[in-house]
């Protein structure tokens, strides 16, 4: 029996980051400081983003695609990737607790969602899923002494596993409607059997599932508590890669295998979006906690860049890119600025910031106003570029919506602004600076900035 | 008809231990009603012409991850258990709600149409063998998988040490 | 042209110059000011001859708003009309500046009264010298700000502080609808020219507007409207209200703007535009008796007063009741004679009462005062014959032109015997108080304590010469207007007659000669009666009072007009304000709803926080029902 | 024009703020000379704007255009006509003067301060001079941030209710206005360019979905009755500066916006909606001066004042005839300056006594005699006396709004009688009454305005009587903009509706 | 021969005694063991579509899950070590440190 060697070219992004992150499993045991480890990280991103370009095609039997669709993704990966490395160091050092593992987790996470983003049929993508999910559910759980970080990660693996089952669920379903897993393949399938019950089920459970990831209403309620007793640069990491990752395969499943029904789906991601922003901005507003603050705002977020899924047009999908790739710089920009905090847990310890820290408070300023979307930030830009691409495709009453949930979410934004600029400290802010988190927030401050100033370095 | 016959005691007696699973106070109990559960799904996939399955079914299932689960639970020690209240104070809603999941699918697998037929017919497996064929598969198209599937392993593996290591 | 410029030009230099160093004029003030009105008089003067020699000039200065087809310049009509006006404002002026220098020595706000003084005199003479609506109403509110500021000179007093701010807005009332006149003029003729309107207005005639469904004759509603800026600024019923609390200004302030000049100005815009108010018959009507029924209504009340300027303050708009009535009738050259007349012996009653309040350190009560005429001759005897010719004792100024008013009221119709005999009793009222003043204050014996009549003294030179000029005016004035039936040639209705026209006299010369005679009688009665009431039986007033309490103090309170416009105007306009806009409207509605949102949001957000319990299960269980309603809901709809 | 002279303007002010935040906090002077002297620098770049504008062109100039971003055909567009220029000039007269009379009241964050000023400066210029909806959009909301912090950061004791108040009612507006933009966007043909906008022509149901969509965006900026509440707060709150900023341009923006795109891009829509705007700016007027003459705090009645005057702006504005438009333009730039001189004047007064309750004032004229004398002034102008520059305005705006309905005219005109009653009342309170009992209440000895203060306000007394005495000047800017303005507006069809109805009835 | 149907009723069957399991039981442990219930519901319906439709796609696929669900209750039961370690609970509704 001839066992071919598959051609490894368009994987080879996946193929050095599985490689790192078991060398840096290796490494781990060799080093006592893990600061070499992050670099080892950030050197493998920095590989992968060199390979990038080149891995383009099918390969491995038509079970993985790398197009520029995957391409995008797999470069919002990286930011997330390399970010999250640079704004962990020190938050474990800080923390004294060894995490070796950590590094070598956030690459297997981040493989997993390569092969989720490049994934051409159903069974990748479900091992990447829970490639990811895995490496996340660990690392939520990482400071196994800190109940709430074992509670987060409990939480997140038990509703995680519930969620994948759904999702399998539905692939077994379709899977005995179609004969095939292939995601491209389905679609042939897909006017025959387009307007059974059993199809939609199919389709509800899948899209559930991924609603689970990119954490939407009613499948976003493990996001706060996670968000929250996860260590702060795993909440970071995973209020935009997985969700990243969710949009991406939400994207690739519903616009290549279920194109044909796109009304149906239309309709329940309409549905899931405003029930998204409404929940998320609503339960953003009555929070004292700003990485659960800042959960319930990711959930809007993602009830924002589901809209240019519902477009259903290429410009949207597009600007869903964009989106992510915009919220991943503020998001965890203002993760950084949390980490950067000694006691940053509760909106009230930004009271005064700005008098005792003003760069960091200027820098939490310019997050904040992008995420409300308000220009010159790239916030605005990313949510310009969504409502562009849904008043193009009609939608333009859901556009009205967004906007108005997205005035009630300037509240909570604002309040953080609120306490920085016109709270007295009430007693000295402490903060730990570190090269590499000041490093981090430059780079997220310049480009949330200069996306807004100048978005044509991100819009094609 | 004698196939029927099978597939009804085996539904009947798979509902049940399902039910005695989740239902039982003490999770010992409920894991070798597990366990025989599993026996069962393997007899099932017999029936299906899945050996190769069957045989996984048993050994990973009922021999690897049930053991490690009474493992953990004699670990825990959890002499309270006894007492403690099995259910969740709103109980019924969730019955409620598992039911109304359960004939929405229900109601929905009626309306299945299957996909064409492919070629792995009973008599080229059976020619074949059941492991063969199902390891050919793994090794040459569904290679990219079954690599992830190590590293999902791998990440276990390490996940596992990481988090239940002592300090 | 400049030496016409010049004319307004000079006071607001020397305003100009007074406000801006005010630090360095101080007591000076009036260096700069004295010449530049007596500069204003001289060309004034002159300008009078270049009329008297026929040359009219109307001509722009500059084009002060130009928009679309409105404009509205800066430029000088100086025609009969202005020229009388001119030689008014500036003379009376001049005295009232001389007055000052002595009057207001002591004060602390020299520089300031001065640069006041002058700042009205170069806004009456821009409104006087208008040759258009827009300019007119620039001077027409200029001086209203003198008015504003110079009432509310003392402003530590709150008294005239408060006087001060009810002047401006009272006018305020006459203004908007003299402002919306001006606006009709322009959008019916489109232009605010004087030369343009009266030359267009003829067209108008019987055209109607229609607003809000009501058809308005278009001539009687610009006429009326303009007429509000002249109820306001002349101090006509109901707008009449401002001008006796106005008293609360320096003396010679009262003299100058609320008796001599600004309040004329009312009386001057019907004049102006009376080819547009005589081809209403409407509008006259409604002039002629406002008119009478002010001159009436503010003599009854100036009986019983016991303040004297307030007395002379409600004579004043008696008199400006004659003015306007004899407008009314379409007796504007009489009008202006009487404005003309007016002017010299109400400055002098003024100027007169300020020089007694000077001598008595400020107090205003009559009754405080009595035999005045032995500390201060000169005073008395300007003052007796200011009185006299108020009253319209013969030979004396006002008897004149009251006399004019009276006849040619008289001579206008079956309306106009109405207003006459109203007139003529007004007369008698005039009479009766004018010399209750005098007998009450100058005659008898001093009542106040004897530290007052220590003090007791005559006027300086600088106060009582203007006084003299002042009584030559009083007396001489009218010698312009002497009637034809008295054998004169009435040289100053022939005068004004290219602007103003004359009434058509139906009249034989005998009937004028008994209506003058009545109204001599009327007059001498009031005089009677004054000295049979205050010198003869002065406890006849008294027994009076007490016998007709309810008219006595129905007048005492002036028909407690302030009162009701408190209460039907001023108090429910603050209840609205602060309670149904600020409160309820602003507060509770707007607020609520802008607020309301927000907490009702964050409730919201609290209930919807239970449902994220903690509990995992809980978490699942929003999965499933979400599952369970998304599949049931899409297969209902796929169904259908 | 060689020099990018408009971008100049935007952006030296916003990288002025940059290099303001660079400075070392400790050094004050220096912050605050450097603040200065840009002000003063750039109000001196924009004289060319007032010397070399075509007075007699009605189309744009001094314009600039580069490609900003290809994908969404976005353009870098810069330019001015006759209704911005002088708004432009506005924004950097007035910041020196902001600068100038934060001098020493502001001793908390002072580079901070400036910078928030500068930026602000800079995104206001940019409004006015945008001619692409995008950049527009951005400079629009841009200067909500800086504007946010200033009123919540050095504001009055309720500053941070008042910032957030400010922030979210005109976002909500707002963003409104953004999903209109992106509607007119797609019926341009994907273009954003206003001035394609101003000549294109859209379906009449169309234009009137986006005028209430752009109308919701600047009937809060401007503001309009109902939904003003935001304004006496943010005014009331806002420190001098602030408060100028607010009152002397930022609300300007609101009218602006009718100017610019209500009318010449919807002009059916503008037209038939003309009757409503004008009852609801009627509303405004009378509304807001009633309720002046309930308010106890000074600078809660002088923003319910701008409430007023900026309804007789909005009433000149959609009475669309030459004297309306030209008087609400005119009108614009009067209240910026008189009630920023306002704001400026209760600045000055409340370093000295730290009191806005007007019951504790009373008698101020003794004490300070020149200060009087200015406030006296601006007072004046805010009633509109004929002879300052509010009169000009106000009596163009009646003629304008009269000449199309007598009664919302004459109602207007009542709007006159209120503002004299409040302003008068109001100066009355501060002024007159006993000075000694002034002087005991803030202490033995409040200074009257020093020369600093006097410089700072003599450039508004200036415009005050130019503006009133010789508008001209001003109004020849406008006039071929306006008139292009208006032919755009005629040309579109009128449209029958209910509104007309309504109009039949008031007219 | 046993109808397709019968088998996919099965799976749903169990597959809904799972989902009520995971849904009403308080004790972490035996939540898991339903996922792992779900699990094999799948699994069922997977081998017989596969019998079915003679394809071994659905073969694969359960070999793969029946993998994951190994790595699952690795992770999943040693999170619970860790927490138990902690806090010595395992029902949900005692793990309530953070709500809201």
């Amino acid at each position: 029996m001839n066992i071919p060697f598959p051609d490894l070219t368009p994987a080879m992004p996946e193929v050095i980051i599985t490689a790192a992150a078991v060398l840096l499993l290796m490494l781990e045991l060799l080093f006592k400081n893990k600061a070499v480890l992050a670099l080892a990280g950030v050197i493998t991103a920095g590989a992968v983003l060199y390979f990038l370009p080149a891995s383009m095609g099918e390969t491995f039997d038509g079970m993985f695609i790398s197009d520029r669709y995957s391409l995008y993704f797999k470069l919002i990966f990286m930011v997330n990737l390399v970010l999250t490395i640079l704004i962990s160091i020190k938050y474990f050092q800080k923390q004294d607790e060894e995490t070796g593992e950590h590094y070598s987790l956030l690459l297997f996470a981040t493989a997993g969602m390569m092969i989720m983003a490049s994934a051409k049929d159903l069974i990748v993508l479900y091992l990447g899923l829970e490639l990811m999910a895995l490496s996340t559910y660990v690392m939520a759980g990482i400071r196994r002494q800190n109940i709430k970080s074992n509670e987060a990660a409990l939480k997140y693996f038990l509703l995680g596993a519930f969620s994948s089952a759904l999702l399998l669920y539905g692939i077994s379903l379709l899977y005995g409607m179609t004969t095939t897993t292939d995601i491209y393949a389905i679609a042939e399938h897909i006017n025959e059997i387009g307007s059974t019950h059993a199809f939609t089920a199919a389709l509800v459970l899948i899209i559930s599932a991924f609603a689970f990831k990119i954490a939407a209403v009613p499948f976003h309620m493990w996001a706060p508590d996670v968000y929250e007793g996860a260590p702060s640069p795993v909440t970071a990491f995973m209020s935009v890669g997985p969700k990243a990752a969710g949009f991406a395969v939400l994207g690739r499943v519903l616009f290549v295998a279920f194109s044909e029904v796109q009304a149906d789906w239309t309709a329940i991601l309409i549905a899931i979006s405003i029930a998204t922003m409404a929940a998320g901005n609503i339960l953003a507003l009555v929070q004292t906690n700003i990485k659960r603050m800042l959960a319930y705002s990711s959930v809007a977020h993602a009830g924002y860049a589901l809209i240019g899924i519902i477009a259903g047009t290429e410009q949207g999908l597009n600007a869903m890119m964009a989106y992510m790739m915009i919220y991943a710089f503020m998001n965890i920009g203002a993760f950084a600025i949390v980490i950067l905090m000694d006691r940053g847990k509760d909106v009230s310890d930004y009271e005064g910031l700005s008098k005792e820290r003003p760069v960091a408070a200027l820098l939490m300023l310019i997050f904040m106003f992008s995420l409300t979307g308000i220009p010159p930030t790239a916030g605005f830009i990313g949510k310009f570029n969504i409502f562009l691409a849904a008043v193009e495709a009609g939608y333009t009453w859901l556009v009205v919506v967004a906007v108005i949930f997205s005035a009630m979410s300037a509240y909570y934004y604002l309040r953080i602004v609120r306490n920085m600029y016109m709270r007295e400290a009430r007693d000295r802010i402490l903060i730990t600076r570190s090269l590499t988190l000041d490093f981090a927030l430059l780079i997220t401050a310049v480009m949330t900035v200069l996306i807004g100033v100048l978005p044509s370095i991100l819009v094609r | 008809m004698t196939p029927k016959i099978f597939f009804t005691y085996f539904a009947i007696s798979m509902t049940f231990m399902s039910v005695m699973v989740i239902t039982r106070r003490n999770p010992v109990h409920s894991v070798l009603w597990m366990i025989g559960l599993f026996f069962h799904i393997a007899a099932v996939y017999l029936f299906l012409n899945a050996e190769f399955l069957a045989a996984v079914q048993i050994i990973l299932y009922a021999g690897a991850i049930m053991v490690l689960f009474l493992f953990v639970i004699m670990m825990l020690n959890l002499r309270e258990e006894i007492v403690a209240p099995r259910f969740i104070g709103e109980w019924p809603i969730g019955v409620a709600l598992g039911i109304a999941i359960i004939t929405m699918i229900i109601h929905s697998v009626f309306t299945i149409q299957p996909g064409p037929a492919g070629e792995y017919t009973i008599e080229t497996i059976q020619k074949m063998t059941h492991a063969k064929a199902i390891g050919s598969l793994l090794y040459t198209k569904y290679v990219f998988p079954f690599e992830i599937a190590s590293l999902v392993l791998l990440v276990a593996v390490v996940g596992a040490i990481v988090l239940a290591k002592k300090r | 042209m400049l030496n016409y410029a010049l004319i307004p030009l000079l006071p607001l230099l020397a305003f100009a110059v007074n406000i801006l160093f005010r630090n360095v004029m101080g007591r000076r003030a009036h260096l700069v000011a004295l010449p530049a009105v007596i500069g204003s008089f001289i060309l004034s003067l002159s300008a009078l001859a270049d009329v008297q020699g026929g040359t009219i000039i109307n001509q722009d200065l500059y084009s002060w708003i130009v928009s679309g087809s409105f404009r509205a310049s800066v430029g000088f009509l100086i025609d009969q009309l202005t020229a009388v006006m001119l030689i008014v404002v500036t003379s009376i002026s001049m005295l009232v500046h001389f007055y000052s220098v002595g009057y207001m020595h002591d004060d602390e706000g020299y520089a300031r009264f001065f640069s006041y003084l002058s700042l009205f005199t170069f806004s009456m003479l821009m409104l006087v010298m208008s040759n258009n609506l827009l300019q007119l109403y620039f001077g027409w509110e200029a001086v209203g700000l003198c008015s504003y500021l110079l009432i509310g000179f003392w402003y530590e007093k709150k008294s005239a502080a408060d006087a001060g701010k009810k002047a401006f807005i009272v006018n305020r009332f006459g203004d908007f609808g003299f402002a919306l006149g001006i606006l009709l003029i322009f959008v019916s003729l489109g232009t605010v020219h004087y030369a343009d309107i009266f030359s267009g207005v003829g067209s108008l005639q019987g055209s109607a507007i229609n607003i809000a469904g009501f058809n308005f004759d278009l001539i009687t509603l610009i006429a009326l409207l303009l007429f509000c800026g002249a109820v306001g600024k002349s101090a006509q019923m109901p707008l009449h209200v401002w001008l006796p609390d106005a008293m609360e200004g320096p003396t010679p302030v009262s003299a100058l703007i609320h008796a001599a000049t600004m309040v004329t100005a009312g009386v001057f815009m019907i004049a102006r535009f009376n080819p547009v108010f005589t081809l209403s018959d409407t509008a006259m009507a409604v002039v002629a008796i406002v008119g009478a029924s002010t001159s009436l209504f503010a003599a009854t009340i100036a009986l019983v007063q016991n303040d004297i300027k307030r007395i002379i303050a409600y004579s004043t708009v008696s008199q400006l009741g004659y003015m306007v009535l004899a407008c009314g009738v379409g007796a504007f050259g009489a009008g202006i004679f009487h404005l003309f007349t007016h002017a010299y012996f109400k400055a002098l009653l003024f100027l007169g009462a300020g020089s007694v309040m000077h001598a008595m350190a400020g107090n205003v009560d009559i009754q405080k005062m009595g035999g005045l005429k032995k500390y201060m001759p000169a005073t008395y005897w300007t003052f007796l014959i200011a009185s006299l010719s108020i009253a319209g004792v013969p030979g004396l100024a006002g008897f004149f032109s009251k006399d004019e008013i009276l006849w040619l009221t008289y001579n206008s119709g079956a309306l106009g015997k109405v207003l006459w005999a109203s007139g003529t009793l007004v007369a008698a009222l005039t009479a009766f108080y004018s010399f209750r003043i005098i007998f009450v204050a100058f005659h008898g014996e001093f009542r106040g304590t004897s530290e007052d009549e220590h003090h007791l003294h005559e006027s300086p030179k600088v106060m009582t010469i203007p006084l003299i000029l002042l009584a030559v005016g009083a007396v001489a004035a009218g010698w312009f207007g002497i009637p034809e039936a008295f054998g004169g040639s009435n040289l100053f209705a022939r005068f004004l007659a290219p602007v103003v026209g004359h009434p058509e006299i139906t009249g034989s010369h005998l009937e004028e000669m008994i209506v003058v005679a009545l109204s001599i009688i009327a007059a001498l009665c009031g005089i009677g009666l004054a000295y049979f009431f205050y010198v003869a039986r002065p406890c006849v007033p008294v027994i009076l009072a007490g016998l007709f309490r309810r008219a006595h103090s129905l007048l005492w309170n002036k028909y407690y007009i302030d009162e009701i416009y408190d209460a039907i105007l001023i108090k429910p306009f603050k209840w609205i304000a602060s309670y149904l806009l600020a409160r309820v409207s602003d507060g509770k509605i707007i607020e609520g709803l802008v607020n309301g949102v927000p907490s009702l949001i964050r409730t919201f957000g609290d209930r919807l926080r239970n449902l994220q319990s903690g509990n995992l299960q809980h978490y699942a269980f929003g999965m499933v029902a979400g599952l369970f309603v998304i599949l049931t809901v899409i297969f209902i709809a796929v169904s259908r | 024009m060689s020099y990018p002279l408009l971008s100049t303007l935007i952006f030296l002010p916003i990288f002025g703020a940059i290099a303001l935040l660079m400075i070392s906090r400790s050094n004050t002077a220096l912050i605050k000379w450097t603040a200065l002297l840009l002000s003063i620098l750039i109000f001196g770049l924009s004289v060319p704007l007032f010397t070399d504008f075509d007075k007699t062109s009605g189309s744009m100039q001094f314009v600039e255009k580069h490609s900003w971003i290809p994908a969404w055909n976005i353009n870098y567009t810069l330019g001015v006509d006759g209704i911005s220029v002088l708004f432009v000039l506005l924004s950097t007269l007035l910041t020196i003067l902001c600068v100038m009379v934060s001098w020493n009241s502001i001793n908390d964050k002072v580079k901070e301060f400036y910078a928030a000023v500068l930026f602000t400066e800079g995104a206001m210029i940019g409004v006015f001079c945008s001619l692409d909806l995008f950049l527009f959009y951005i400079f629009w909301e841009a200067m909500l941030i800086p504007m946010f912090i200033l009123i919540g950061v050095w504001g009055g004791p309720r500053r941070v209710y008042a910032a957030i108040k400010f922030f979210i009612y005109t976002l909500i507006g707002s963003l409104l206005m953004l999903v209109g933009i992106i509607v007119l966007y797609y019926n341009t043909d994907k273009s954003f360019d206003i001035i394609t906008m101003m000549s294109a022509n859209y379906p009449y149901g169309l234009q009137l979905l986006l005028f209430w969509a752009f109308f919701a965006a600047f009937a809060v900026k401007v503001p309009m009755f109902p939904v003003h509440t935001w304004l006496p707060d943010a005014h009331t709150e806002a420190p001098t500066a602030g408060s100028v900023i607010l009152a002397g341009v930022l609300i300007k923006m609101g009218a602006y916006g009718f100017l610019r795109f209500s009318l010449p891009i919807f002009p059916e829509a503008a037209k038939a909606m003309s009757p409503a705007m004008m009852v609801l700016s009627v509303i405004a007027i009378i509304y807001g001066g009633i309720i002046c003459l309930a308010q106890t705090d000074l600078k809660r009645l002088i923003a319910y004042s701008s409430v007023s005057h900026m309804g007789f702006v909005t009433l000149g504005i959609f009475a669309l005839n030459t004297q309306g438009l030209q008087g609400g333009i005119l009108q614009m730039i009067n209240h910026g300056i008189v009630t920023g001189a306002l704001f400026l004047c209760i600045g000055m007064i409340y370093d000295r006594t730290h009191s806005r309750e007007i019951a504790h004032y009373g008698g101020a004229a003794t004490a300070m005699p020149v200060y009087a004398g200015m406030f006296m002034i601006f007072t004046l102008a805010s009633i509109g006396l004929p002879g300052t520059n509010g009169f000009v305005g106000e009596i163009l705006i009646l003629i304008g709004g009269f000449t199309v309905s007598k009664i919302l005219g004459a109602l207007a005109a009542t709007g006159v009688i209120i503002g004299a009653a409040y302003m008068l009342w109001l100066y009355q309170r501060i002024f007159f009454e006993s000075g000694k009992d002034f002087q005991s209440r803030f202490g033995a000895e409040v200074p009257d305005i020093n020369t600093r203060e006097i410089f700072t306000l003599v450039p508004l007394v200036l415009l005050v009587l130019w503006i009133g005495v010789y508008p001209s000047t001003f109004i020849d800017f406008m006039v071929p903009t306006v008139q292009k303005l208006l032919q755009r507006v005629n040309e579109a069809g009128m449209q029958p509706g209910v509104i007309q109805q309504i109009t039949e009835v008031i007219k | 021969m046993v109808p397709l149907s019968w088998y996919i009723c099965l799976s749903a069957v169990i597959f809904g005694i799972g989902v009520i399991g995971f849904l009403v039981r308080r004790n972490v442990l035996i939540m898991l063991m339903s996922v792992e219930l779900m699990l094999n519901s799948v699994n069922i319906s997977l081998i017989a579509f596969s019998h079915y439709l003679q394809d071994l796609k659905g073969q694969v696929l359960v070999f793969f899950v029946i993998t994951v669900a190994a790595a699952e209750a690795a992770i999943g039961l040693a999170i619970l070590v860790a927490l138990v370690r902690n806090k010595s609970v395992l029902h949900t509704d005692e793990i309530t440190e953070m709500k809201g």
